[in-house]
């Protein structure tokens, strides 16, 4: 039940991350993978850059997966790889997975996970269009 | 008494290096950190928020800094 | 935008399932998996047996995902695949993965798939234990 | 007029084959037809839900059934 938390700059192997949490005591498992998409707010996108404070964000990441443990104690195994580095259109940024025996705490710790992933991990991207970049959400 | 502080991202842009080193503010707290670090990169106050981060913990405006503490200036984070 | 929806006795490929969702368009991929548990009603299982209607199970199928269409209209790709026949302990019994735009739809179409799909769609359960076996939800 | 309805699972195990035909009864309507097979078989009074489906669509009692019909017995399901 240890979790698998890991920041990357290499390729995410998603099927090795489903693997990780599947087990035969728990039948459900949800994933959630966000990709590289071509645009944001309606603006053309080119590619991407993660940047990570990698000591801290792994201690957050672990804050929020215990507190997905707290909130649903049926919660089995969980896996967490957030990519760093620059990424290409399609490349996969994230993958969450969580095994739990049954289906509806599946869906609601994983979204608890990525929702909060989102709020506290120290990772840091930045977008690449036509004519700049962008920090996303540094400024108001 | 001086402080190290870490940035990433934007700040580290703002400020133009990924570490800064400082004399620590009086008195020596995350708020006032965060005041002395406005003044000299105003830009740092354009940011939607602006965190401080204490050994790998989000630190809050009274908490105390010391030399060993690994301090880090954390702008508004987007991951996944 | 066509859904990819089967109904297979072979092993089911959970990374081309998740592969057939993704695009530059969607960056949000939300999957469920599920698995075949050592257990049932605190029952150990030794394995399970599916079988399908296939004709009316994929016109089923093919409703639900119409219905998840209508209600989420930003859903892009989806994949169901459906294992029927003998099935071990963690063997995969279904993959449903869907792609959005954005997040909370990924995770909100995938649910109503799954739980959808256990509702109508025509596939029987025979799980086999120790001493015996039973059709799943046959009786009151 | 004869009608032959397929059977899954539970309910090929209870008729103990997987089609069976049977004389349109009358009416020839989806509800006389499980009347008429829970007559025959009475375990099948016993399964928590018995639907009819009719051209892979599950079918309301009072839908006619015609000899061209795809017509099967949908005892509870149970995918996923």
């Amino acid at each position: 039940m240890t979790p698998h938390l890991s920041i990357t700059d290499q390729p995410i192997d998603v099927a090795a991350a489903l693997a990780a949490v599947q087990t035969e005591t728990a039948g459900a498992v949800n994933s959630f993978i966000g990709t590289v998409r071509n645009q944001s707010g309606g603006r053309p996108v080119r590619r991407l850059h993660y940047e990570s404070y990698d000591s801290m964000a792994l201690t957050q990441l672990g804050h929020v997966v215990a507190q997905a443990y707290e909130k649903w104690p049926m919660l089995q195994e969980v896996a967490v790889v957030h990519r760093k580095g620059t990424l290409a259109l399609g490349d996969v940024a994230v993958v969450v997975a969580v095994a739990t025996p049954h289906r509806a705490e599946s869906f609601a710790a994983c979204q608890y996970i990525i929702d909060t992933l989102k709020q506290v991990v120290t990772i840091w991207k930045r977008e690449e269009y036509e004519d700049g970049t962008e920090w996303v959400a540094a400024h108001p | 008494m001086s402080l190290k502080i870490a940035l990433f991202g934007i700040t580290r842009e703002i400020v133009g290096t990924s570490v800064i080193e400082l004399p620590a503010p009086a008195p020596a707290t995350v708020g006032a950190l965060l005041d002395e670090l406005r003044k000299q990169y105003p830009a740092l106050g354009e940011l939607r928020s602006c965190a401080v981060a204490v050994n790998n913990e989000y630190a809050s405006n009274d908490q105390a800094l010391h030399t060993v503490d690994a301090i880090a200036l954390i702008p508004p984070v987007a991951g996944g």
